[in-house]
């Protein structure tokens, strides 16, 4: 299985990334990507951008976690996570992820699973710059039911 | 051992790193911010509110109960907001 | 909200189609691409290619009624159906669904709906070309049971 | 009114389209494709498991009991199979 994890202040190009994940295989049936951009507005307020600071060996040793964890519930033929670091203005992508495998249910599984778990259990941290000053971003509690579900043993047998 | 914040933790505490050398009483994780927090004001701002700090022991998440001995990296950050 | 529906028989373009949909846009915080890929084996024998056939005035009005229940359902703020016609080789894309909005869930789980409904409720053909001969797919059980699970109201909250 | 076939039903039926004017004791699709069985043997080929065929009248799906007065185009077909 191909797997890539990569964090980058740089952009990243989704089509390129797909492309080297699938490039001259005929066993994949499903691709599926998972693109987060930054928005103009956080909780209703306007900001002007968001510094992401991360914590660099965890973060990635904790993304080939999930990325381990995902291959050994799922029947994946490969995953993809580019996570970005610090100033990103409204607009840019922040985060991507890319799940291939045989069939559908598969790939859009494992992609919110990893989403799920970037949001809560990858250290990056989110600083706010609105036109009146800097905030930290707080956790949703969404976010934690969200990766909560994951807990349980999978929900969907359908594939 | 080393320290090392993140975030407003970093930002409360002033560093982004340093080198402790904890008592021998100090045991876990909660007891090292305990510790941590009468360090001085800026620590003790840190880590008024100790419950909401996450915590790593080299480089994999831990709780407040997770015993210190023999960690090189510690790292102490508020709840996660990536993706 | 933009939404776009093409049949087709050329090849797309997922990068294009999801600039077209994100294009000077701020509000959009979460972009979900699924791409369906012929592979080179349907029920684990080998194929030489996939011929699609489709009832082309109806498969664009199916598309586009789910669509709009997708648009009544979630917060969404674009959708794309992108679906080809003719005949594919193994490696070749069949089908994207792009899907946007400003929070991840609903363009995760509208991304999944759109596929369950292309897969069970439009009007689309594949008949398979193997070295021995031509025959049509046979519709999956999985496949109806996937779609089964929208006629419930919304399962998950979580945003 | 106007059929269109698709996929094996197509192939079976050996036309991918006609005008058929069935005679007013066909009412419902269901009705229609007992009729239409009853027109040779590559028509009661087509239909000779009518419950697995799925039907279309003006390009919306439809089961076997609606009524068919009025329809302008009535579409027969397999199981659908894209995505």
């Amino acid at each position: 299985m191909t797997t890539t994890i990569r964090l980058q202040r740089e952009a990243f190009d989704v089509a390129a990334e797909v492309a080297a994940l699938t490039r001259g295989r005929t066993d994949i049936g499903a691709v599926v990507t998972f693109t987060g951009i930054c928005r103009a507005d956080e909780d209703g307020a306007p900001i002007a951008a968001l510094t992401l600071e991360h914590y660099p060996r965890m973060a990635e040793a904790e993304i080939a976690r999930h990325i381990e964890e995902a291959r050994a519930r799922w029947p994946l033929l490969g995953m993809t996570v580019v996570h970005r670091y610090g100033r990103l203005v409204p607009g840019e992508p922040i985060v991507l992820v890319v799940t291939a495998s045989s069939h559908r249910q598969a790939a859009f599984t494992a992609a919110e699973f990893l989403m799920d778990f970037l949001k809560t259990r990858a250290p990056f941290w989110k600083q706010v710059e609105t036109f009146a000053g800097t905030s930290w971003v707080e956790a949703k509690a969404a976010d934690d039911v969200a990766a909560d579900r994951w807990s349980a043993p999978p929900r969907r047998e359908v594939r | 051992m080393k320290l090392i914040y993140f975030a407003w933790v970093r930002e409360r505490v002033g560093k982004t790193e340093e080198e402790i050398d904890p008592p021998a009483e100090v045991a876990t994780v909660g007891d090292l911010m305990t510790w941590l927090a009468g360090r001085g004001e800026e620590y003790a701002y840190a880590f008024e509110n100790a419950k909401v700090i996450r915590a790593a022991i080299d480089r994999h998440h831990v709780r407040a109960d997770a015993a210190i001995a023999g960690a090189a990296e510690i790292a102490f950050f508020p709840p996660m907001t990536g993706g």
